[in-house]
């Protein structure tokens, strides 16, 4: 039997953007429907665990925008940071800013609400991501 | 042109998940008689990667065939089958149904 | 009539459950385990929608998105298990 | 509240603490992990079952709809869950690594932190030069 | 329409349900494995589309299609290397590569 | 600013620890930026201390919703020097740490792990929400979890395993508490939780609230759930053990603390039980350092011992029995950070942990001898050291509560600390060295390693010799406790 | 300081006293006070002390840690100063801990030897542990009084007097007392403290140090006039003690020993002394107090000049010392004598137990008897220092080359011997001061008693006695001494050292014992106990009345009965099974039984994160186990599960019945009820578990990503090691 999967390989290939368009729609949807930062980001976790068993764990890191310590460093980070705009107000921490921009034809929201909330899917997507793909990666050479 | 033939593939793609849908189901339902389950060898030419991977998509999701290897330097597919009974029949349904289509749209050589 | 279509969908699908359930633990071999899983999987989103059918709220429905969307790479990463397994217990 | 479903939430936390109580690593780790699970049902329910609707304001509106669920327990346990998740995988993790560092995955024999005692009743002194 | 939704629907909740049948009812996992994730698949779809038809709710249909236009892009991966691994296990190397091919050897 | 003061526990920490992870590539920088991190905590600490002195809690909930709706922490006297001297903790540790007195491992994750600690310990001491605590003590448990494994060796992995069993279930318990909570009260937040408390039968809050006490009980290290402790904090770096030991259980006693001598008022037996317990803390921690020979492990256990006098303090549940419980939490804090400090430099010196390997450094370095006793003799209570005051105002409260079996358990149990600083004084410095050749070696780098201890010792000596000031703030943060505003 | 005290002996009778604040809100001041007492034990330590720091410049030249020595009897010196100035209970206390802890290290100066750690040991755990009992005793003392300013104690001795906690304090400062002035049963520290260079014994124990406990009682005397247990306790251990430590010295070769078993005898009599009711006993206690100083100094001296030139303290390897050693042999003969009781000051304190003996005859009685005995011992032991070992002529030779030792050690012993002298001769000198201490001990005291006169026959009879005794024991010293050896041998095991040892062996026995149950190194012990310690309490709460309660059941919908059913079979399978795989498979439908009842009781976020965990959940276990394949594992565990089962069951009664009576009643839902309706208008989301997680409660969801993404940092030198081995093991 061949060592790798052609079938695996190709729609690996096809679903990991689709996994990770839906994950951004179920961070985005989040604040009105069932979703959110960390189900967003249990989805992208998910793709990059896919994309480990497809391509190895290597290239499931490589795919990830940043490495994954840095990615769930920064995204806690950014967490962290969505609060401290209120600080600088006079406000106390985490009190959330909404702006909306006009687009023209419709109104688009934005706050820093959004800005923790894209904190926590990167935290998860780079901790668990970086966690599963490692853990796939536990038994790449052994059992090759 | 491709439209076309994507359109018919789907249509066709998905009665055939319809039809062995059912039959499996009897297969699994109908008393007395066990299917007996085997392993085909089944060549394919004029396929890109894509295409042979797509076929092997649809031979997988159509019930009581799944793909078990491909093999891209003997071009084979390697299939189980959930009834032995008679694999002529299923090989050549699989190229009527799905291969045709499939080289007209993923010829070998076009990358995609 | 959701349901009581509910109802039915959630019925059959515990009777799939706990089929699956039973597979599962008596094996024998772990791929059989891990084809009940599937079953499991499938039986998972069909309760989604049954929920959804139940509360008469879509809502529920996009929790069955999610499973679709997921769910998956838990089989393959079973499947990659036994594929690497050196021997069957069976 | 029902009967059946505090049963479950019986059944998960004894079988829990049951694992948690072994001397198979594996089993002890699964078995917080299975605690885990549980307690979050727990404070699940102590935010009160039997709600008809889901915490989500219909649009248009700006009111949760009559007997809707109590939203506060659900924020606490989805906290709680990834929490645990987080704690679930640092301790798989830390299973292997000491099955394959000491190659036993019996709880009771694992004495490397704290060896048995010598012939003479003290202490054994620690190896800290180990690797 | 509600009518057709409920037989459809019931359809798919038989064929779940037959699907967890084959798990005790066929012979070894690879053959198991085929009514569990296609005629699973095939339940589902049919449950769903019941159910969107019952439901009335055009946000139904777009979730449905979303459900299974991920089911049939995922369920292939799924199930193949789940029978490819089974295959590992219940046939032989020899076996494997050997098989026969039907249109030679007649 | 009070704004930012109230939340600097939490956010300069954990934004340290997140830089240093995005530094990991130059390690060089991310010491640097460790160091500073800590030095810019304890100046946001002291800021708030400072406006906590001078005009009483503060107070403030994030995001705008106010409690009980929102998420609340509260700076009252207590919680502010706690998160004073967590500060001053991480600066000591952070700056042993420069020495080459059994550093921990310079890995990538180290400083990360370091400050998310502090901010998970910042975060406890700060808040006035329970879920909230929960939250934070993960945290601390992650970060911990990690720090100990960061070794790698066997018993490293060892005690983590302990560490983490024992301290995942308290967790789990302490959640399972708060659950009870919130179903009797529909409260989190602690102020809230006390007036809606002290609505519910005596009975009905009884078994909750015991449940949460008796989980932080785990995390404090109260008998006999203490063992995670000595089972695991020996197999740490001295650094990281020193903060470990400071730190940590006292966060459970905090708890423990807030718990059942401010938020809650519980039935009187559950004071006796706690006291008891508090007894039984300190005899198992005393006997247990006597039974060992690894400079560590004598000092792990008594922390469990002295926990002991601090749950004792919580028992007597009265304002000044607070007063005492807060001295004794800040005073032991200090001496038991830097009693592993000044053993780590021992190590260096000599070459082991263990007693049976070492000796003679009173001939040959008389003022690490002369440092040693200061924290050694403040830890058994000689006057006029910290822990005399310590632990004379819970012996005298004791008495005074007509406790005589309670007070002389703390006295016996001082003696008996007395003989296992005896012990590490004979064999670590009285003795011969064992091997007849040996000599301090030279060229050690423990410049850093005497600054730190250094000045934690003359911080036990201020407040040894002039306690007043700190006994006027404890027992202002009693008070504030017990109801006064 | 010498001389600043002397300048005070000038003025009148008035204490100095000198009071700042310190510790206001505990009532401790930094107050001192000097009064005729106080005054008598500054001139001793400071006077005494000046000649030690010269013989000490002697005794220690040329050798190591010299330095060490001087800046410890420096502190020492301190601390004595401020215990006897001490006018608040707790500064004392301060000061007096400090006086056992430099005798610690004074004791063990010569620490590489273990005899001597031994004995610093030895009189550390006994001083200090007294010390710690001291504490309790002040401070019920404090408590019953109301106040730790001893000035004002005393003085309001009769409002507190009869208050119930006087009795236990009185005990506690027994205690304290009696084992810093090694009285029977702590009076065995003191010799093995002898250890300490001599300068050491000289200071501390003999003239200074262990006449703290004394000068405790002395100065606590005046309050406690009249409370029958003072003087009963006090006069008999005193008196025990001074008889049963005389009769040791017979036992010992060591002369140092020996002298320092008649130290303890002296305190024993003026522990004795003390506990007597009336004025004249408070006049002995200050004249022998000074006199005792001022001979036992010299003796300890001359031990160490003996010592210092022969090398040994034998007395059997001693003797015809005076040719080679004039000065010394001068000292010794000059403080024999006055420890002897000639001239005047024991024969005072012979005077004071005859009228006692008469007037209280029955009460006291006996104590004249063993003050008799005291002072036949007394007599014979000064003879053995003054005679024996320098003109004795038996033994051996005394080798040509032993040389007096320099002028540093040859004049304080003969200097203090010479001032005991003096004042024997013209005792008027001493007057002012002694009649000031006397006063102090007791007020009532107004003129200081008439020194012992010649006309005194039965004193004078009774010193003749004594002397005619002594050299009797003198001359029969060897035989009674191996006599004694012989018949006190088997009394050994039942004494105070004995069970001091058994103490030391305890101490670490009992510790192994309970450390070994306690912290056995096992895991699964560990959390049985901890997790059965904390559901019992919990159960007895629920067992109160009125704890527990039931909720309304409400009867559950299909789909959560199914989701219940399914936990429970994954529950009992989970704990079943024996293949890890399977464990691993079937723990994880717990989870699954989770997310499907969240799925029915209305929280789809919860259902849909539930669902995705359980995914990445068995991501990892499977690559776990991949990994396990390769090492082998089984999830079995063949320990006796009945003890796992039941902890397991009462963990789970416990807490599911703590749920049930917390849900029993409503809920208060005001917060989520409120949360609920600012969410759209105020924090503009729909979803409101979301808005809470990002919004309301964010500051939870940081903590919970920090937790997140430390476990990842946490796990990585794990992966990173589970790397290397493995491609160690390629
Ligand atoms: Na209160
Ligand atoms: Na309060």
């Amino acid at each position: 039997m061949s060592p790798r999967s052609l079938i695996l390989d190709t729609l690996a290939r096809l679903l990991y953007p689709m996994m990770l368009l839906a994950a951004v729609v179920i961070l985005l949807r989040g604040h009105n429907e069932p979703g959110g930062g960390f189900i967003g980001g249990m989805v992208a976790v998910s793709a990059t665990a896919l994309l480990a068993v497809a391509r190895g764990t290597d290239g499931a890191l490589r795919a990830l925008p940043l490495p994954p310590l840095p990615l769930a460093a920064g995204g806690v980070l950014l967490g962290l940071l969505s609060g401290v705009p209120a600080l600088l107000l006079g406000h106390g921490y985490m009190t959330h800013l909404w702006a909306t921009l006009p687009l023209g034809f419709t109104e688009f929201a934005v706050s820093t609400v959004l800005l923790f909330d894209i904190g926590v899917f990167f935290a998860v997507w780079g901790a668990l991501g970086g966690l599963c793909a490692e853990a796939i990666g536990l038994d790449e050479e052994a059992g090759a | 042109m491709k439209l076309l033939t994507v359109f018919s593939l789907l249509l066709r793609f998905l009665l055939e998940v319809a039809k062995s849908g059912l039959a499996t189901a009897w297969l699994i339902l109908r008393p007395g008689v066990r299917p007996t389950p085997g392993l085909v060898r089944m060549r394919y030419a004029g396929l890109s990667d894509t295409g042979v991977a797509l076929l092997g998509c649809m031979i997988t999701l159509t019930p009581g065939t799944t793909v078990i290897d491909i093999d891209n330097q003997r071009r084979e597919l390697l299939i189980h089958l959930l009834d032995d009974s008679d694999p002529a029949a299923v090989v050549a349904n699989v190229r009527r149904s799905f291969e045709t289509p499939l080289r007209r749209l993923f010829p070998a050589g076009d990358q995609a | 009539m959701n349901a009581l279509l509910a109802t039915v969908v959630v019925t059959g699908t515990l009777l799939a459950l706990a089929l699956a359930m039973a597979r599962l633990l008596r094996g024998p071999s772990q791929a059989d385990r891990v084809v009940a899983l599937d079953v499991v999987f499938s039986a998972s989103v069909a309760m989604a929608a049954a929920a959804a059918l139940a509360t008469g709220r879509v809502l529920f429905l996009d929790v069955a998105v999610g499973l679709a969307v997921v769910g998956f790479v838990a089989a393959i990463v079973w499947a990659r298990l036994i594929d690497k397994s050196p021997e069957d217990p069976r | 509240m029902s009967w059946v479903f505090a049963l479950a939430l019986f059944a998960a936390i004894a079988a829990g603490v049951f694992l948690a109580l072994s001397r198979n690593l594996l089993r002890c780790v699964i078995g917080v992990s299975i605690v885990g699970s549980a307690i979050n049902l727990y404070l699940f329910a102590a935010g009160r079952l039997g709600a008809t609707a889901p915490p989500l304001v219909p649009a248009g509106t700006e009111r949760l709809l009559e007997g809707a669920a109590n939203p506060l327990p659900q924020a606490l346990v989805l906290t709680a869950i990834v929490i645990g998740f987080a704690l679930t995988c640092f301790s798989l993790v830390l299973a292997l690594a000491i099955k394959q560092r000491t190659g036993s995955a019996d709880t009771d024999t694992l004495r490397h932190a704290e060896p048995p005692e010598g012939a003479d009743g003290k202490p054994t002194p620690l190896n800290d030069r180990e690797d | 329409m509600t009518m057709l939704g409920f037989v459809l629907a019931g359809a798919g909740v038989l064929l779940l349900v037959i699907a967890a049948l084959g798990l005790f009812l066929l012979p070894d996992a690879l053959s198991r494995q085929h009514a569990a994730t296609k005629s699973g698949t095939l339940a589902l779809g049919l449950l769903l589309i019941g159910a969107a038809l019952v439901a009335g709710d055009p946000g139904w249909w777009i979730r449905v299609a979303l459900i299974l236009v991920f089911l049939l892009l995922t369920l292939p991966v799924a199930s193949h290397l789940l029978a490819r691994a089974a295959a590992r296990h219940a046939y032989t190397r020899e076996q494997l590569r050997e098989a026969r091919d039907p249109e030679i050897d007649r | 600013m009070d704004a930012f003061l109230l939340i600097a526990p939490v956010i300069v920490p954990l934004g340290t620890a997140l830089l240093t992870a995005l530094l990991a590539a130059r390690p060089r920088a991310a010491q640097a930026l460790s160091l500073l991190g800590a030095i810019a905590l304890l100046g946001c600490a002291l800021a708030l201390t400072v406006r906590v002195i001078r005009d009483g809690t503060l107070r403030g909930s994030f995001g705008g919703w106010d409690a009980p709706f929102g998420i609340e922490f509260a700076a009252d006297p207590l919680g502010a020097s706690m998160v004073l001297i967590t500060a001053l903790m991480g600066v000591a540790c952070l700056l042993f740490q420069r020495s080459d007195a059994d550093p921990a491992p310079e890995r990538p994750t180290l400083h990360p792990l370091i400050h998310a600690l502090l901010a998970g310990v910042g975060g406890a001491f700060a808040t006035a929400d329970i879920f909230n605590l929960y939250v934070w003590f993960e945290v601390m448990l992650l970060a911990s979890l990690g720090l100990l494994a960061l070794g790698l060796g066997r018993r490293h992995l060892d005690a983590t395993l302990k560490y983490f069993v024992l301290n995942a279930l308290g967790t789990l318990l302490f959640l399972a508490g708060i659950a009870g909570l919130y179903g009797l009260t529909g409260h989190l937040n602690f102020a809230a939780l006390e007036i809606a408390g002290a609505g519910v039968e005596p009975a009905r809050l009884l078994p909750a609230a015991a449940l949460v006490a008796l989980a932080f009980l785990v995390k404090a290290g109260g008998f006999p759930l203490f063992a995670w402790l000595p089972a695991s904090y020996h197999t740490l770096p001295a650094p990281v053990l020193a903060l470990f030991a400071g730190l940590l259980t006292k966060v459970g006693v905090y708890a423990v603390l807030r718990l059942v001598g401010d938020v809650f008022d519980l039935d009187a037996v559950a004071y006796a039980l706690l006291g008891w317990i508090a007894v039984a803390t300190m005899v198992a921690g005393v006997l247990g350092a006597a039974f060992h020979w690894d400079i560590r492990r004598i000092l792990a256990f008594h922390i469990v011992s002295q926990i002991g006098y601090m749950l004792l303090g919580i028992a007597l549940h009265s304002p000044v029995a607070t007063v005492g419980t807060v001295f004794y939490i800040l005073h032991h804090i200090i001496v038991k950070a830097n009693l592993f400090l000044i053993a780590a430099m021992v190590w260096r010196l000599t070459g082991s942990y263990d007693l049976r390997h070492i000796g003679g450094l009173w001939k040959t370095r008389p003022w690490l001898g002369v440092l040693f006793l200061i924290p050694a003799l403040s830890l058994v209570g000689i006057p006029p050291l910290s822990g005399f005051w310590a632990k004379f105002i819970v012996v005298r409260e004791a008495l005074a509560q007509g406790q005589a079996w309670w007070a002389a358990a703390a006295l016996l149990v001082g003696f008996l600390t007395l003989y296992s600083m005896m012990k590490i004084w004979f064999e670590a410095f009285w003795k011969k060295h064992p091997q007849a050749a040996w000599t301090p070696p030279t060229g050690t780098r423990l410049g850093p390693a005497w600054a730190a201890t250094l000045g934690l010792a003359a911080l036990t000596l201020a407040i040894g010799l002039y306690p007043e000031p700190l006994y006027r703030f404890a027992e202002r943060a009693a008070l504030m406790m017990a109801g006064a505003p | 300081m010498f001389a600043l005290a002397l300048g005070q002996l000038g003025r009148e009778a008035d204490a100095l006293a000198f009071v700042v604040p310190w510790i206001p809100s505990l009532g401790i001041d930094l107050a001192f006070r000097l009064d005729g007492l106080s005054l008598l034990f500054v001139l001793l330590i400071s006077g005494i002390g000046t000649m030690v720091l010269i013989y000490a410049g002697g005794y220690m030249a040329g050798m190591a840690q010299r330095e060490r020595l001087f800046a410890l009897l420096l502190l020492f010196m301190v601390a004595m100063l401020g215990c006897t100035t001490s006018d608040n209970l707790l500064l004392l206390f301060g000061f007096w801990e400090l006086t056992s802890l430099t005798s610690f290290l004074l004791v063990g100066f010569k620490h590489e030897y273990e005899s001597a750690r031994k004995s610093a040991q030895q009189a550390l755990m006994v001083t200090a542990g007294g010390g710690l009992v001291l504490l309790a005793g002040f401070i019920l003392l404090g408590q019953a009084a109301g106040t730790y300013t001893i000035s004002e104690l005393v003085t309001n001795a009769e409002a507190w007097r009869d208050d119930p906690l006087v009795k236990p304090a009185l005990i506690c400062l027994f205690v304290g007392a009696f084992t810093k002035s090694a009285q029977l049963p702590f009076h065995f520290w003191l010799p093995n403290a002898m250890a300490a260079p001599t300068p050491v014994s000289a200071y501390l124990h003999s003239a200074t140090m262990v006449k703290l406990g004394v000068y405790l009682l002395a100065r606590l005397d005046p309050a406690f006039d009249g409370v029958a247990m003072w003087h009963d306790v006090l006069v008999t251990i005193g008196a025990i003690t001074a008889a049963w430590s005389m009769l040791l010295t017979l036992r010992e070769r060591d002369l140092k020993r020996i002298l320092a078993w008649s130290t303890v005898s002296a305190l024993g009599t003026l522990v004795m002394l003390i506990g007597l009711p009336d004025g004249d006993a408070a006049a002995a206690v200050a004249a022998f107090l000074l006199t005792h100083a001022l001979y036992k100094a010299p003796l300890f001296f001359v031990a160490g000049n003996i010592d210092h030139c022969t090398g040994t303290r034998n007395i059997d390897h001693l003797a015809g010392l005076a040719r080679a050693m004039p000065w010394t042999a001068a000292a010794a003969a000059l403080a024999a004598v006055s420890m002897a009781g000639m001239p005047f000051s024991l024969g005072f304190v012979a005077k004071e137990l005859i009228k006692i003996s008469k007037s209280e005859a029955g009460v006291f009685a006996w104590v004249s008897y063993s003050g008799v005995f005291v002072n036949v011992i007394a007599v014979a032991v000064a003879s053995v220092a003054a005679i024996r070992v320098f003109w004795h002529r038996g033994g051996a030779p005394v080798p040509e080359e032993i040389r007096e030792a320099g002028w540093a050690m040859r004049l304080p012993p003969v200097l203090i011997a010479a001032l005991g002298l003096v004042f024997g001769l013209w005792t008027g000198l001493l007057d002012p001061l002694l009649g000031a201490a006397a006063q102090a001990i007791h007020p009532a005291l107004t003129t200081m008693p008439a020194s012992l006169g010649l006309e005194d026959t039965e004193a004078l009879q009774a010193i003749a006695l004594a002397v005619l005794l002594g050299i009797v024991v003198f001359v029969l010293w060897d035989r009674i001494h191996h006599l004694l050896e012989r018949l006190m041998q088997p009394l050994d095991r039942l004494g105070a050292q004995a069970w001091y040892g058994r103490l030391l062996l305890a101490i670490p026995a009992l510790a192994g014992i309970l450390t070994r149950a306690l912290q056995s190194g096992r895991l699964s012990r560990y959390t049985l106990l901890c997790l059965g310690f904390v559901i019992a309490p919990v159960a007895l709460a629920l067992a109160l009345p009125g704890a527990f309660a039931l909720p309304a059941m409400q009867a559950p919908s299909l789909a959560l009965v199914g989701a219940s059913a399914l936990l429970i079979v994954a529950s009992i399978a989970a704990c079943l099974v024996r293949d890890a795989f399977v464990m691993l498979l079937v723990s994880g439908f717990v989870g699954l039984g989770s997310a499907l009842a969240f799925l029915f009781l209305q929280a789809p976020d919860l259902a849909f994160t539930q669902f995705a965990v359980e995914v990445a959940f068995v991501v990892v276990i499977a690559s776990i186990l991949l990994r396990l394949r390769h090492l082998g594992l089984s999830a079995h565990d063949d320990s006796p599960a009945l003890p796992r089962a039941v902890v397991a069951f009462a963990t789970a009664g416990v807490l599911t019945a703590l749920l049930l009576a917390a849900t029993a009643g409503p809920l208060d839902s005001t917060v989520p009820d409120t949360l609920a309706a600012l969410s759209v208008p105020e924090a503009h989301g729909r979803n409101v578990v979301n808005v809470i997680l990002v919004d309301f409660r964010a500051v939870d969801t940081l903590g919970e990503i920090a937790v997140v993404a430390l476990a990842f940092a946490g796990t990585l030198p794990l992966f990173a090691l589970l790397r290397r081995r493995k491609e160690k093991a390629a």
